[in-house]
């Protein structure tokens, strides 16, 4: 247990990172629409973990009071967290709703194709 | 811990994999084993709300747009130096920034002695509420969830307007 | 959707399960993990799996696109009359302890109310996209 | 009583009008919800307004849990100006609205549409009044994601890929804000700005909090369409529908820079951000970026409503540039030009409205005359053209008269020169229109349409006076700034 406590802050942290960014460069990277909302989300999960991580104390258990625990963990990340995820799911099906107008205006979803289109309306 | 390395080989599949069918399956995968690192993290209302989101109205959501729109991505274009550039930009300013964070899991932190704990020691007898989560959720910072409601009214209102048919009018002039 | 009779047979066995445990977590949330949020979404998988399995036309019937559609704001507005209730017992804006005898009775009824108005507003928006997203596909 | 719960009621009257609206659905009766609601807003704000300028400071606990327990408003000589700004916008966009809506907006959509409008009014008066970082987020996203369906709606169907942009960068801007606030949150234990402020002090020189000021200052920057990361603004602004833009031109950006304003300035402290970090060479070269190279291009736009999008990124370079500047003179210069701005802004926006609900024309070109079949109008659309240049007389030149001061007072006259040197370019892109406009036979396009109605005109009119009213009596706008800047300069880290 004690080599998980010294490896865990930091192993925690990497990967929340290292999801950051994946999630970003998908977003920048990628010209299909859809797929840079899964980058999005994937990038705002990542952020839950940066949240939620320092709120844990090691041998505390769910901020729900009760006879015969003495250590909970944090509660007030979980809340601002479940604020974030209902925050995100909001952004995402209004960016797919987008993503519908814009495949029947358009006929595509890629935006190299569609920003050519745009050239020739314009 | 191994929840997590298993997160950020899903991460890899979605960015290597161009069906998008796939990459909808792999990101709900992901929420799953997002939902169960916050059990670990002691997070279960958020975990339980994770799992239903993520894994749950996402993935519907994202397999409906699938359906009205099409499955696979077209090969990008453009070189991606610009996009990695960014994102690890982000990721070295994060990297800096963790470097100077508390201690993981440890009890003597700002997060803990602070806001926190009067959460923690007063709930009960100011609300009656032992779930720490619902009483500052819906008391304490019952605001944020008036705005968090609003937020889902919002976005509710706005993918009617732009996808329910609605009656137009003719134009005139 | 010419679907396997035992599909039919054992989804309309699970709803009513489904729906009680909707209840389960949105009364328990005081106590347990869960709220209204969560109880709006397993509510709104319930009538979700219902158009899945038994087609959309029915579903609609059952729950009309109107009264889903008004659920949307009517959360809200429980939210924010419950706000509101706290000017008339002379409190600021969202105190709920005045609204019963004592303070923690108050509190308890107020955070009720107020999961019942997120409840309210996370089902119907949930079921209203799945309905638009659903319908547009239709034609 | 009342008195005492203004400060909830500024945001939660919206709120109810625009669950009122989402409920009734009518197109008519949700307009007067909406007309009716909006006119409270700035009776409201101005009673704050003299509350704070009589008293100080305004403090309200929401649900009685004193802060840093609970979410706290706050009013003070910083944010009480710009909460008037806003509602009076409101106000007066809502009466504009009705029937420049009616030719915009499917029938079936336009319930809904003022549902929108009151949503993005709530959520930009929530960011300006709070004073918790992470309630300040959710009114962003509020505001962001009504602003995101407002712009989708506009007729164009790029109206949707400009509202898709917006959604992604927004998202990405809102998510690196809350990165920030939540290695402030990890490091203090607080979300209030106030309690943020003070536990700030003494850990200030810490790896994460540099981080969080680099997150949220980028977050934000993506908001306010600071230069480089504009490419959302033009796009939005030019299809979404004409009381859309107008509202959002002259409000949503100006929210944003007072949520920079105030972590840059009361929450990490004037000291930090400007003196031990090299803060202001850095927004120094991307306002004078701004100011040159968004000028510059606008020069060169075809369409109206593009070409003053354009000129907002440039405008919104010398509020930035105030910001570098860090002086109390600067800030004022900043604050007094994000009020001044807003009007002058809102005056073009509105006229150019007036515009297409008569001829249906966005094109510079197509333009031609205009000024002989629509002189009311574009006179109008002159003026506060005037003021865009900055020339004496006009709101515009008392921003540029304070900015100018604040340059000189660092002893920087080249910066003058460069204040006054890209105020030259806004006179090549209102003069080509003013050209265009009058000085060319009328075609065809522009003789054809509808009457336009009175209150369209009328109130197109009144932001236009007041660029001249303000413009000429400054002391008001101005006190207003300088008491703004004072406020911010003096920090919040006081006692809670």
């Amino acid at each position: 247990m004690s080599q998980v406590a010294e490896l865990l802050p930091l192993y925690n942290y990497w990967i929340t990172i290292f999801l950051m960014i994946s999630g970003l460069y998908i977003v920048v990277a990628r010209g299909n629409m859809v797929k840079k909302l899964v980058g999005l989300s994937l990038f705002q999960t990542s952020v839950y973990l940066l949240y939620l991580s320092p709120g844990k104390i090691l041998g505390g258990t769910p901020p729900i009071i009760a006879e015969g625990f003495e250590v909970y963990s944090a509660p007030l990340p979980h809340v601002l967290i479940l604020t974030a995820i209902v925050v995100g799911v909001a952004t995402l099906a209004l960016g797919l709703a987008l993503i519908v107008r814009i495949n029947e205006a358009f006929g595509t979803i890629e935006e190299d194709e569609l920003f050519d289109r745009d050239d020739d309306d314009a | 811990m191994v929840l997590l390395t298993l997160m950020a080989a899903v991460t890899l599949g979605i960015i290597r994999v161009r069906n998008l069918f796939a990459v909808v399956v792999l990101s709900s995968i992901y929420s799953f084993l997002m939902a169960s690192v916050m059990i670990v993290l002691d997070a279960v209302d958020v975990a339980m709300t994770e799992a239903s989101v993520g894994a749950g109205i996402s993935t519907v959501l994202m397999l409906g747009t699938l359906y009205l729109t099409k499955t696979s991505e077209t090969v990008p274009v453009h070189t991606p130096a610009l996009p990695l550039f960014v994102a690890l930009g982000t990721g070295v300013a994060l990297v800096y920034g963790t470097f100077g964070l508390p201690p993981f899991g440890a009890a003597d932190t700002p997060l803990h002695t602070h806001v926190g704990a009067s959460y923690l020691a007063n709930s009960v007898a100011e609300t009656g509420i032992p779930n720490i989560v619902t009483s500052v959720l819906a008391s304490y910072r019952g605001y944020d969830t008036l705005g968090e409601t609003t937020v889902i009214f919002t976005a509710g209102i706005g993918v009617l307007l732009l996808l329910k048919r609605l009656a137009r009018a003719s134009r005139n002039g | 959707m010419r679907l396997d009779v035992i599909v039919r047979v054992t989804t309309k066995f699970f709803l009513p399960f489904m729906l009680l445990f909707a209840l389960y977590v949105q009364l328990h949330g005081d106590f347990g993990p869960g709220g209204g949020f969560q109880a709006g979404v397993i509510t709104a998988a319930t009538v979700i799996l219902y158009a899945i399995i038994f087609g959309l036309a029915p579903t609609m019937r059952l729950v009309p696109p109107i009264v889903v559609e008004s659920m949307v704001p009517l959360g809200v507005l429980i939210f924010l009359g419950v706000g509101i209730a706290g000017f008339v017992t002379g409190d600021n804006y969202l105190n709920y302890s005045h609204l019963a005898h004592d303070q923690v009775h108050g509190q308890e009824l107020g955070v009720m109310l107020v999961e019942a108005g997120v409840l309210v507003t996370v089902c119907g928006t949930m079921i209203a996209i799945f309905y638009t997203f659903a319908d547009r596909g239709r034609s | 009583m009342i008195e005492h719960h203004l400060p909830a009621l500024l945001v939660v009257v919206p709120l109810v009008a625009a669950v009122v609206t989402a409920l009734i659905r009518h197109g008519i009766a949700a307009y007067v919800t909406t007309l009716v609601a909006s006119w409270t807003l700035p009776v409201m704000a101005l009673m704050l307004l003299g509350q704070v300028l009589d008293g100080g400071e305004v403090s309200y606990a929401l649900g009685d849990w004193a802060p840093p327990v609970g979410i706290e408003y706050r009013v003070d000589g910083a944010n009480a100006p710009l909460l008037v700004l806003v509602a009076a916008m409101a106000a007066l966009v809502a009466t504009y609205a009705p029937r420049s809506v009616a030719s915009e907006i499917d029938i079936g959509r336009r319930g809904w549409f003022y549902t929108m409008f009151l949503l993005c009014v709530a959520g930009l008066l929530g960011i300006a009044i709070t004073a918790d970082a992470f309630n300040a987020f959710v009114f962003l996203e509020i505001s962001s994601l009504a602003t995101y369906v407002l712009i989708a709606l506009g007729r164009d169907r790029r109206a949707l890929l400009a509202a898709y942009q917006y959604l992604i960068l927004g998202t990405i801007g809102a998510t690196l804000y809350v990165v920030g606030v939540g290695l402030i949150f990890v490091m203090t234990g607080s979300l209030n700005m106030g309690d943020v402020a003070a536990r700030l002090a003494g850990i200030e020189n810490t790896r994460p909090i540099f981080a969080a000021l680099a997150f949220i200052t980028v977050g934000i920057s993506l908001k306010l369409a600071l230069f480089p990361l504009h490419v959302w603004l033009p796009n939005a602004y030019a299809f979404a529908p004409s009381m859309a833009t107008a509202f959002l031109a002259s409000t949503a950006t100006k929210v944003a820079v007072y949520l920079l304003l105030r972590f840059l300035f009361s929450l990490f402290g004037t000291d930090f951000v400007f003196v031990q970090h090299p803060i202001t060479p850095i927004l120094l070269a991307l306002s004078l970026a701004a100011m040159f190279a968004a000028s510059f291009v606008a020069v060169f736009q075809e369409d109206i409503k593009r070409m003053l999008a354009y000129s907002s990124v440039a405008q919104i370079g010398y509020i930035t540039l105030g910001v570098a500047l860090a002086t109390q003179t600067g800030l004022t210069g900043a604050m007094v030009h994000v009020l001044n701005h807003a009007l002058i802004k809102g005056a073009l926006f509105l006229a150019v409205g007036c515009i297409v609900y008569r001829t249906g024309v966005f094109r510079i070109d197509q333009l031609a005359g205009i000024g002989r079949t629509m002189p009311v109008t574009m006179a109008a659309f002159v003026i506060a053209g005037l003021g865009l240049i900055g020339v004496p007389g006009t709101v515009g030149f008392v921003s540029k008269w304070y900015l100018v001061a604040a340059a000189l007072e660092q002893g920087w006259w080249w910066l003058a020169l460069a204040i006054v040197a890209s105020s030259l370019i806004a006179v090549v892109y209102v003069g080509r229109i003013v050209e265009i406009a009058w000085f060319r036979e009328p075609s065809s396009r522009v003789r054809a349409g509808k009457r336009l109605p009175i209150e369209m005109i009328a109130v197109t009119w009144v932001m236009a006076g007041a660029t001249i009213y303000f413009g000429l009596d400054a002391e008001f706008t101005a006190g207003l700034a300088g008491r703004a800047a004072d406020t911010l300069l003096a920090g919040l880290a006081g006692p809670g």
